[in-house]
């Protein structure tokens, strides 16, 4: 058991798997020499070479297409987008072709591709360097959606990712990355996709949350604590495929539920979880099924006093939590 | 096989034999033969939709053949019937993608008409959205390079999807890297109603490969033995690792752009009439007959397997059942597996 | 008055608007000498000449993009994306660029473009002409979504997005086109965005709804109420901004709600209208918030049986309707 | 206002006064002055984040002034300091950006530092992902072009933002219309660490116009007064109507890629001695006192006066205020107006 901060184990994880498997290759802006901008593909370059450590052209579409014809013809590729904001050029790659590739093909063909990519707010990235996009790509069927919280996770998570048949998109919350450490076992264990994880047991709020969101909501729940509310945090871990049954379990046991997301409010990942809990566990509920996310404006501004308006904290989670218990 | 006794000579310059001519020859006149019974079953009812490729059917059997099936890869678009058939389809396979049928090995029966692709065949399953393709192909190079397997991509699309962002980005790419790739646009000078003149800022969309460091070609391909040369071309480089190569096919569309369409709307009459003469098929006969690679006793023998051939795909496509209720939800994901498999 | 189909109302709209204000153009794929695959935009050409109704190379995000800058110069684009499918290479031109014109730069610059696009399944036009795109969209603060259901709203609600000072997405159901008539007053009227229509009152469940399926709604509706279950049809019109008030009214006082769209189940539009209903109506609901939407796969596949497996019908909304009612 | 009594006659050939050519020197001075204290700054731990232009204003300031200001369109990226300069942003403007205050006039401090933008000046709001400017910078040609405005639109990027699709399809657009639209390339060797082998297929990004039917022209960028005379040129040709031109101008980019990155990891020391030379502000400032239009008492001046601007805005834009809260969900929407006035 070692301890490693959250950069540090997608770091070993990648060379990890490029050690195990020939067919893998990492692809991206600034991958090769440099090692990625945050350095998570540091030191790939160096141990594995430049036909398998591809510093490509700016260009996402030719970095998500390329990657869909080479899992064609046997490699399995992980591509980089250098964030996730720069994701949207190759938008049409990933829902036309690679969410497709295997329904359309009525299974001839698959699309064994992982795409990396830093997200979210809160690091004066301003409107095109803090978004949360996870929205767009859990609608799309044929796809999966991984959000890891913690380098324990981050590893498991990445391990199944990249193994998996078919196109996983990975996002890694850029505030993690050298702010939170944990221990990552030496073993080679995976995380299925689709696994919830109670991260903190309680029995009076359900609160889920994914990503640096799971962090704020464990402090508020510790805050509240003090105040004798329970609180019991979901980390969903997987957007897609959801892991209902934890979710599920967790709300009819407590009876309320609050979900908390980054990105923008209307329309985000957490509406479809309340429209879930809202059918299927109506006949538990004695609170609203409130949601505490970013607000509808198109970005986080990049000014400190705008930003820190914009972003979801552990106080207005624990200020959320307050409100739905005295429901 | 051709019907003098003594080698015609027709092909020698280019390297190609008589009996392989006739090959060509006999996939030119079936992916013609193909493609008219889909418009026949279309104007009957039979089916709903059509897209196809006359008029370009000759560019791609010229190309084509410089490539070893079973080994290289194709990423087709919606017009390569021809090229799907040089590489080992067969009109029932075709035929049943048409009428969208269970048995349907590009889709099973999910996709439009049109849509081929086929794992066997290492024809890579197609899509609608117009050139995301040609950064497949790209991606299909790169690992042939990288795994040495000595595999070129070849790719298709017309001179209007050529514009699309995707195609800078794959020619760069392929520029870079000097992949065993060949690009090829079929321009027939209309992106459905649109002329060359409103979609391209040039006349020859093949003087974009200087760009990318890749020499660039322009075939008349209404000349299928024009068009081989080049392509054989292409491929020699490709496979010593010299690089990638842009092919434009000057073609012609003799049908409306699709079932959907009328071109009486945007095409005049006289256009139309001209653009006839650019028929690959009457004219590879011809060039054929003088030579005398093909007699009349020949081409009788071709038409006849040909339509024999289309009559039963037709029939067993048709005869084939449709897909039913329970697969609808197979394979989103790999893990969706048919529960007699799973059982 | 006048009686018109869906599609004449849409030409005879756009005519309209472009002799009202010379600033506007027509541009897209085949909308000049065919006047667009659909014959929308039929007629243009020869009235404006090629200058105004341009055929634009194959190229959506050049279609959107050149549209943001016309715009930025005094010009009132009309962009037509000729299947809703095929929009996705403009998203990123969508969503990064038309939507945040004016947060971005502080109001100095706007972005008054009006992206029409048919869409939506049912017509044989397989995975990739015949998808709900809405959900993309409706997710992007700074953009407007619009999706009429009767020739009437389709000017009304049309005139209102090319007048409308931000970027608007209009969407079209296909199989509206030729299928719906109706009365269309000869009066210069506009429908403002963001109001809904009560499209049949009742009492017992609010049935939600847009597009196409506002008019399967309202056969279900007729079905069960010889039934005697009395549902009350809120057509939305406009999903972003989305009419709260209507909605909510119409929730509180049915009791009920049903949640009817098209698209993929999983993160569709309908999850936010559950999810608004479940925090802002909890107290009035005496039943599940129930959605009835596509089913999660990659698309609506062309034979017709599975397409027929996809689409949501009159008879199954009806299901949901008694199932609903009987909680 | 050189101090000789007689004129120079440096700029003789290419029509420049030596008072322009003194005014040219003054804006890359200012522009290299902001720059290096917006480095300073951050430096100090006073701005959080520098993207800037060092090694790009003499190609910059060099074609910026063929255009005219108040009239023509600019739609920058984040090098574009010493562009928007000559458009009449001032020093202020690009500090209170840097400090990213209330009254910053580019975003209100929304955006990072380097994305520049002002209606009053014809300067389209710079956003983050690479390359899409330049379809906007196509339509703002387009409606010129339409409206009869007798406007040029011209855009700016790096050569690795020139490799995305929107590139393609924009200059194919331009190309198609014989829009008045130039399209600047600063090619600077490098996109962040990636070399230009690695990003681009061609040495000179210029040979790509040819795909679009338009002029290429390559210049020096170190070369202030040589980068005139061809964007000279590419006006008149916008303006008569004749259409789009595409310049490649080198350049060395003399910084990090900007505070966050640092260039060592990937840049030799030699390298970055060697491109030192390729500086275009001391070769423009000897070139000018070879030729008797700079004095050591105007060099003073001017870099007094810069100074001082420089100081001053500094001073100004870091006593601003910060944007509030209630200002935080204006402008979404048209109608996000602020409470005072809609009351
Ligand atoms: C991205 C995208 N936009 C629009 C369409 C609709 N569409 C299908 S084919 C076509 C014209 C294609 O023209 P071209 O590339 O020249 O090929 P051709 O049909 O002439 O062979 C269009 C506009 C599409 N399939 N994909
Ligand atoms: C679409 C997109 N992808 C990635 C980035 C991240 N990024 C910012 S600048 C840059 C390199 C740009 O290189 P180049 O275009 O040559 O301009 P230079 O910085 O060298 O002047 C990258 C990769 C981005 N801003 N936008
Ligand atoms: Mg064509
Ligand atoms: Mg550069």
């Amino acid at each position: 058991m070692a301890t490693r901060t959250f950069i540090e184990s997608i770091r070993e994880t990648l060379a990890g798997e490029m050690r195990r498997d020939p067919a893998t290759i990492v692809l991206g802006e600034d991958v090769g020499r440099k090692g990625g901008v945050f350095l998570a593909t540091d030191g790939l370059y160096a141990e594995f070479g430049e036909s398998r450590v591809i510093d490509t052209p700016l260009t996402e579409s030719m970095i998500v297409g390329v990657s869909i014809g080479a899992a064609a013809n046997g490699l399995r590729p992980i591509a980089e987008i250098q964030f996730a904001d720069f994701i949207f050029p190759a938008f049409n790659q990933i829902l036309s072709e690679a969410a497709r590739m295997r329904y359309r093909s009525n299974n001839a063909f698959g699309c064994p591709i992982t795409i990396r990519a830093p997200y979210g707010g809160g690091v004066h990235g301003a409107l095109h360097h803090s978004q949360s996009v996870e929205a767009f790509f859990t609608h799309i069927p044929g796809l999966k959606v991984v959000v890891p919280s913690t380098p324990h996770d981050a590893r498991g998570l990445l391990r199944s990712a990249i193994r998996d048949d078919d196109p996983v998109l990975f996002f890694e919350h850029k505030k993690l990355y050298r702010s939170v450490r944990g221990d990552v076992p030496d073993r080679e264990y995976t995380i299925p996709l689709g696994s919830a994880a109670v991260a903190r047991p309680g029995t009076q709020i359900t609160v889920v949350a994914y990503g640096l969101m799971t962090h704020y909501a464990l402090e508020a729940a510790d805050t509240v604590d003090d105040e004798g509310i329970s609180v019991e945090v979901i980390d969903l871990r997987s957007l897609r495929p959801l892991d209902r049954g934890t979710l599920l379990e967790s709300v009819r046991k407590t009876g309320k539920c609050l979900i908390v997301y980054e990105d923008n409010r209307f329309g985000g990942y957490g509406a479809e979880v309340a429209a879930i809990v809202a059918e299927e566990a109506f006949d538990y509920l004695d609170g609203s099924i409130t949601r505490l996310a970013g607000p509808d404006v198109p970005g986080v501004p990049y000014n400190h006093v705008l930003e820190d308006w914009f972003m979801v904290s552990p106080a207005k989670i624990a200020d959320a939590i307050r409100t739905l218990a005295a429901y | 096989m051709g019907r003098s006794t003594a080698p015609s000579g027709l092909g020698d310059a280019v390297g190609l034999s008589d009996e392989q001519l006739v090959g060509m020859y006999r996939q030119v006149a079936l992916a013609r033969a193909i493609d008219e019974r889909m418009w026949v079953l279309n104007r009957a009812g039979r089916v709903p939709f059509v897209i196809s490729g006359q008029g370009h059917e000759g560019a791609l059997v010229g190309i084509m053949s410089a490539f070893r099936r079973g080994h290289d890869w194709i990423v087709p678009f919606y017009r390569s019937i021809a090229a799907c058939l040089t590489f080992g389809m067969t009109p029932r396979d075709l035929l049943l993608a048409q009428f969208a049928k269970a048995s349907d090995p590009s889709s099973g029966g999910r996709q439009m008409p049109g849509h081929y692709g086929s794992a066997a065949h290492n024809i890579l399953s197609t899509s609608s959205p117009v050139a995301t393709q040609i950064l497949h192909a790209a991606g299909i190079a790169l690992a042939a390079k990288l795994r040495g397997t000595d595999q070129v991509a070849v790719t298709f699309m017309g001179e209007g999807a050529s514009n699309q962002g995707d195609v800078h980005e794959a020619l760069n790419f392929a520029g870079i890297h000097h992949l065993p790739f060949v690009f090829v646009v079929e321009n027939n000078g209309y992106a459905i109603s649109v002329p060359a003149s409103k979609e391209l800022a040039v006349r020859d969309v093949a003087v974009r490969a200087a760009g990318y460091g890749m020499p660039g070609v322009i075939v008349d391909g209404a000349d299928v033995l024009g068009c081989y040369p080049p392509a054989a071309e292409a491929v020699r480089r490709a496979r010593a690792g010299e690089g990638s190569t842009f092919i434009e096919a000057k073609v012609t569309r003799l049908t409306a752009h699709s079932s959907d369409d009328q071109q009486t709307r945007y095409r005049s009459e006289a256009e139309l009439t001209a653009e006839r003469a650019r028929d690959p098929l009457p004219r590879f006969r011809a060039q054929l007959r003088d030579a005398g690679v093909l007699d009349d006793a020949l081409e009788a023998e071709i038409a006849a397997e040909n339509l024999r051939q289309v009559d039963d795909a037709t029939e067993h496509a048709e005869g084939e059942p449709d897909p039913t209720v329970d697969t609808a939800l197979l394979y989103v994901y790999a893990e969706d597996r048919p529960p007699a498999a799973g059982a």
